[in-house]
């Protein structure tokens, strides 16, 4: 059993990163988009405590809660515009919302 | 009622609509309302009713006045004393029969009893709807004692068919003034410990006040009478406007609210209670002697007639419209319920408000199915 | 310790053994609050309360468990049968997880982290989550709307409670539990006198965490929306039951430790008072000695017998206390099991004197009232701090 | 069933509006005395042509009115008489009269504090205004005794069944509806039972 | 069981938590599911702080994401109950561009495989410690960071009147 370095922690999120670019391409649904990008962010967030870790410098924590509180204000922002999105339009595919096409 | 022209069904709007009912734990009966919300707010509410119909007009036409007397009791089964009441005083008016001061005396003493079992069933069910459990089992601990009174006199606790036409059956048994005695002595205190949980709780007020409002011509539009009609202004009340039994003798004043919310109905019904005991104390001290019943003939047959009679029940006006045929059944026997035309004002008080609401206005609306349907 | 473990898993195995006594343990002092709340509902309401199941109706919680297992166990029709298992272990889970971090005396604790309680509070806000997929789960109209309703409830109050900790933080200066616990043995002074107001928002934003009356909105029967467990029967609904009692448990205990001095003994440091420290010996002889009295007067002989051993085990746990090591070890664990014992009361008072808000006052007075008060007592409580 | 053929042959026909008996002294037999005050009068003034009688029984006043003028009275007693409360609203059905049912209206005066009623005789198949827009209350009594007696009520917001179930044949109050017949075919339907004692 | 085995043993079942969660959520038909899968993730990723010794994170973490956020999520799926929008298609037909960011990833982790973990050339670790975690991290946000915080704080307050402004149903 290798010791644990920082590559694994690299590894783990390049991985995790993959899987929620895949969701957000993939998926038809709104919500499901969104929650693809929360992982994606949580992604970022191992990397920065994996090197903050390695170079025992608190910054790289810093700024992850920086990355979570950004995350909650998208999140918040982006169900209220599917809210409002699903009360006039009544769907959640985002193949339908095409208004701005002409 | 809720204005749903023929073209535009009651449920065609996207709104919500929810039942209430007919198995609900606070509309006290088999009441089903159905509810059409806007989100939590109440646009329109549409009551069914008739899930304890049992006809009793129609059995009356096959009753002789005597038979008829015990199903008066099952209309309204928790004021059932002023039921009996109002049937004999109606029929002893069709039949011009006087009854003796005594039994007027014992009769209104009983009724008012009555109508405070009547009214401490519905403080504890109305404080129950709004969450405040213990007052429940405070006002069954009081309603105990008044009920002994009933089981000594007649045999019976709620249902209690205690008179008969022209008078009453049975002697007062000994000890009946005593017993009523200690009621007026201990009650007064009970009533001041509803009060001290209820009236200035900080959440009970804002549960009540400005709940489920009624202005005074709104009140006499709706017919509505009783507690809910005097919380709204309006000072009338059938012991004081046509007194019958031996109301005129005693001296009583009438509690009135001003701006008819469920706040004030509560605070006239809680004084209507400390009313009934000083009548019922006065009728107990000056209960004159003499005959219980009055010349009446061996085979009831009243003339050919009609008779309207209403005494003031506990919900409101109880009145009797007898038709008689010369014969030994009534020709056609009206019931006016109290609680069937005061729960018509259940749509207006409640529009507009939350559907915690509704609980709480029906609870202060005082009815009871057993009379809505009959 | 007889044998010593190898050096790695040594910091385990303690904590592992407090874990297993709470989880054993917990559900059964869960029923015994149950039977508690009972009593004193009874004893307000002018009657008995449960008296049948066993002298003075001591019996009565295993009974109650006994038939919430045999009950039968519906699922409605379509419901999403993984969720509608889930709902109710998220919240046992969860509730039982904060327990660990309750530190019930100097040395009966689970685990204290120098974030322990950011971590307690993080966890009870999971707990949330069994609200609503229970409520989603049951797939019918008002079970939904009731966990929607109760989970705004919980949501809107979880920020005026982390404001309340807040101001008790700035006193205590520490996150982790024992430490706050020594914070108010170095200071000689409970925490609740310097942050009077926070303990206050602190209770008002705990009895509406637990869904306690006045807040117990989603589950008021009398309203037609029921609340989200109405589906629920048998054995899943005694999850949420235990859920509730041990939210219950875990919200007291850190009012207690940050407000009430955990397990400190009162005035710990007045020397004079030193007899206290003999209470827990005095508590359980005073304990043996009504029992006996109750056994006395007990009619049937199986009660009789059975109150009599009662009463035989608190005297033997009593004289037990005499040896000094094991007084000194139950001496906080005494002190504290007492406080969270009156802060429960206070619930179990509340909840049968005051009427149920209306769902619209209970979130202005979540939103309006507490919120800002609460941050104005920590922004009170910064600039007295920074002045003195 | 014995009751029903007996009371069928007995029900003597009571005279409404045939005056007094032979012996008014007997008490066991008071008549209908015509009755005349200050409420008749200013009534019979404001409807001149409409026949009105007057009488009173036991002390209480009624007054009969025609079918096609019960709205324009009901708006006189409410407005002008100040008879501003609907008490009670019902009917009776005399099978042997020419005109079967009779709706009877009792107002209330909160000012004079004196109460009257309106008798007013409806045939079969005859409809009657509504006085919802005079009394609201009187909504939900005119709904039941459409639902009781089957007399129709126009303009009357929602009329329909209030007691009974929407879909029951049959109006119960009527006399030749006996006791013992319910709706079989409503009750097989809907309670799956054979119906009937 | 030396302290190494137990530490890798902790790392291998979070990355497998962790990894299978989001696979599941991105594959889930009901929304809810997905969203309970994320739940999942969300706690591995906790649990992953916690193996990096940042606790404070770790505590954060729990009570924004799973407290706040996936509460917001279950929140909206459930008020716009999208049972009937699982029905559709969930997938839609841009399977070609994941697949190449999938090849791309791959490559990546043969690489890496085959070059064994040394092949990463990292900084040689700085001093500082870590150790108590929370006052270090009070100190990097109120003194290192003091004006990204006053700009996060300004950023909520604009997604707090925005997600208002867009849920409002008549403004």
């Amino acid at each position: 059993m290798p010791e644990i370095t920082t590559a694994h922690y690299v590894m783990l999120s390049a991985a995790l990163f993959s899987i929620g670019t895949i969701g957000v391409l993939t998926r038809r649904n709104v919500v499901i988009i969104l929650m693809s990008i929360e992982l994606i962010l949580n992604a970022v967030n191992i990397n920065l405590v994996a090197f903050s870790n390695q170079l025992m410098n608190m910054s790289g924590q810093a700024f992850a809660v920086f990355v979570i509180v950004d995350a909650a204000a998208e999140a918040a922002v982006g169900l209220g515009i599917i809210i409002a999105l699903f009360r006039n339009k009544e769907t959640v595919n985002a193949d339908e919302i095409d208004l701005m096409k002409w | 009622m809720i204005e749903t022209s023929p073209t535009s069904t009651f449920l065609d709007a996207n709104e919500l609509v929810i039942n209430m009912g007919p198995q609900h734990p606070s509309t006290h009966g088999v009441l089903r309302v159905i509810l059409k919300l806007d989100g939590e707010k109440i646009l329109g509410t549409e009551c069914v009713i008739g899930y304890l119909h049992r006809g009793v007009e129609k059995i009356a036409e096959n009753r002789t006045y005597m038979q008829f007397a015990p199903y008066v009791d099952r209309m309204d089964y928790v004021a059932a004393v002023s039921n009996g009441l109002g049937y004999c005083e109606a029929v002893e008016k069709l039949m011009a029969i006087e009854v003796p001061p005594r039994a007027k005396y014992v009769r209104t003493v009983l009724t008012e009893l009555n109508r405070i079992t009547s009214h401490l069933l519905w403080l504890g069910t109305h404080a129950l709807d709004i969450g405040a459990i213990t007052p429940l089992f405070y006002c069954f601990r009081e309603r105990e004692e008044i009920l002994k009174i009933f089981e000594n006199y007649c045999g019976a606790r709620l249902t209690t068919h205690a008179f008969r036409i022209g008078g009453l059956q049975y002697e007062t048994y000994n000890g009946f003034e005593e017993q009523v005695r200690a009621v007026c002595d201990t009650f007064p205190g009970r009533l001041d410990e509803y009060e001290m949980l209820l009236t200035n709780n900080r959440i009970w007020l804002e549960r009540t006040k400005s709940v489920g409002i009624l202005k005074a011509d709104e009140a006499i539009d709706f017919g509505v009478t009783g507690p809910v009609l005097r919380a709204s202004g309006v000072k009338w009340d059938i012991r004081k406007a046509m007194p019958y039994a031996a109301y005129e003798e005693m001296d009583f004043d009438i509690p009135t609210g001003e701006n008819g919310d469920t706040y004030d109905r509560y605070l006239v019904r809680m004084e209507e209670m400390r009313q009934s005991l000083r009548i019922a104390r006065q009728g107990v001290d000056r209960l004159p002697a003499g005959p219980i019943i009055g010349k009446v003939p061996k085979v009831i047959k009243p003339p050919v007639g009609e008779v309207y009679h209403s005494i003031e029940a506990p919900k409101g006006e109880l009145g009797y419209y007898i038709v008689s045929d010369g014969s030994t059944q009534p020709y056609r026997v009206r019931v006016r319920p109290p609680s069937f035309v005061n729960l018509q004002a259940l749509d207006r008080m409640v529009r507009g408000l939350l559907i915690a609401d509704v609980v709480a206005v029906i609870g202060t609306i005082d009815i009871v199915l057993g009379e809505v349907d009959r | 310790m007889p044998f010593s473990f190898p050096p790695s898993i040594e910091p385990f195995v303690l904590p592992a053994l407090y874990i297993v006594i709470l989880v054993a343990v917990f559900p059964l002092i869960a029923g015994y609050i149950v039977l508690l709340e009972r009593k004193v509902m009874a004893d307000i309401q002018v009657r008995l309360g449960p008296m049948r199941v066993g002298p003075h109706g001591l019996l009565q919680p295993i009974a109650d468990a006994v038939k919430l297992l045999i009950k039968e166990d519906i699922i409605p029709a379509k419901a999403d049968r993984m969720v509608f298992w889930l709902a109710p272990v998220i919240s046992v889970v969860t509730a039982l997880v904060a327990l660990s971090l309750v530190p019930f005396s100097k040395y009966f604790f689970v685990a204290d982290t120098n974030v322990g309680l950011l971590f307690l509070l993080s966890i009870t806000s999971v707990g949330i989550l069994g609200i609503i997929l229970g409520g989603w789960s049951s797939n019918s109209h008002y079970p939904l709307l009731g966990a929607l309703r109760s989970t705004a409830q919980l949501v809107s109050y979880e920020v005026a409670l982390g404001f309340a900790l807040i101001g008790g933080l700035m006193v205590a200066g520490t996150l982790s539990m024992q430490q706050m616990v020594h914070a108010q043995l170095e200071q000689q002074m409970w925490f609740i006198f310097y942050q009077p107001v926070a303990f206050v928002i602190y209770f008002i934003a705990a009895l509406a965490e637990t869904n306690r009356t006045p807040f117990d909105m989603p589950e008021a029967e009398s309203e037609i929306v029921a609340g989200y467990h109405t589906e629920y029967s048998g054995f899943r609904f005694a999850l949420y039951f235990l859920a509730e009692y041990a939210n219950m448990v875990v919200v007291s205990s850190i009012a207690v430790t940050l407000f009430l001095g955990g397990w400190l003994r009162p005035f710990p440091n007045v020397r004079l008072l030193d007899f206290l420290n003999y209470a827990p010996i005095l508590a359980m002889f005073v304990l043996a000695f009504f029992v006996f009295l109750g056994a006395s007067r007990e009619r049937r002989p199986i009660d009789k017998m059975g109150l009599a051993g009662l009463g035989a085990v608190c005297a033997l746990i009593g004289l037990l206390f005499l040896v000094p090591a094991v007084l000194d070890w139950v001496q906080g664990l005494f002190w504290f099991v007492l406080k969270v014992f009156l802060v429960l009361y206070t619930f179990i008072w509340i909840r049968f004197t005051v009427p149920r808000y209306r769902y619209d006052q209970l979130m202005r007075i979540g939103w309006r009232w507490l919120i800002p008060l609460a941050m104005a007592n920590v922004i009170v409580t910064a600039i007295v701090m920074i002045l003195f | 069933m014995a009751d029903e053929q007996k009371k069928e042959e007995g029900a003597g026909a009571p005279a409404a509006p045939a005056g007094g008996h032979a012996n008014p002294a007997a008490p066991a037999a008071p008549a209908m005395e015509p009755w005349d005050s200050e409420v008749v009068q200013s009534l019979r003034k404001s409807f001149p042509g409409v026949d009105l009688e007057a009488f009173s029984f036991r002390g209480q006043n009624l007054i009969i009115v025609p079918r096609e003028s019960i709205l324009p009275v009901a708006h006189f007693f409410k407005s002008e008489l100040k008879f501003d409360f609907l008490s009670d609203l019902t009917a009776a059905d005399y099978p042997q009269k020419e005109k079967r049912f009779e709706v009877v209206y009792q107002l209330y005066s909160f000012k004079r504090n004196e109460r009257v009623r309106l008798k007013v005789p409806v045939g079969e198949t005859e409809s009657l205004e509504s006085v919802v827009p005079v009394w609201i209350t009187a909504d939900w009594m005119e709904r039941e005794v459409y639902d009781m007696f089957g007399i129709h009520f126009d303009h009357h917001p929602n009329l329909k069944r209030i007691l009974l179930p929407d879909e029951w044949q049959g109006f119960p109050l009527r006399k030749d509806y006996g006791i013992l017949q319910q709706d079989v075919k409503w009750v097989q339907e809907n309670l799956h039972i054979q119906s009937g004692q | 069981m030396p302290e190494s085995i137990l530490n890798g043993l902790f790392f291998y079942v979070l990355a497998v938590v962790i990894l299978g969660g989001a696979i599941m959520t991105i594959t889930r038909r009901n929304a809810v599911h997905s969203a309970i899968w994320l739940v999942v993730t969300l706690m591995g990723v906790a649990g992953l702080y916690l193996h990096l010794n940042a606790e404070f994170l770790a505590a954060v973490q729990i009570l924004v994401y799973i407290g706040g956020i996936m509460v917001l999520f279950l929140f909206v799926i459930m008020l716009v109950n999208l049972d009937e929008a699982a029905k559709q298609r969930q997938f839609n037909r841009q399977w070609s561009l994941a697949l190449i960011c999938t090849l791309v990833v791959l490559v990546e982790f043969g690489f890496f495989l085959m070059r064994g973990a040394g092949s990463f050339a990292f900084a040689e670790p700085g001093q500082g410690a870590l150790k108590p975690n929370t006052e270090l991290m009070a100190v990097a946000l109120f003194q290192d960071y003091l004006l990204p915080f006053e700009i996060a704080s300004l950023l909520l307050l604009v997604a707090i009147l925005g997600a208002v402004l867009m849920a409002k149903k008549e403004i």
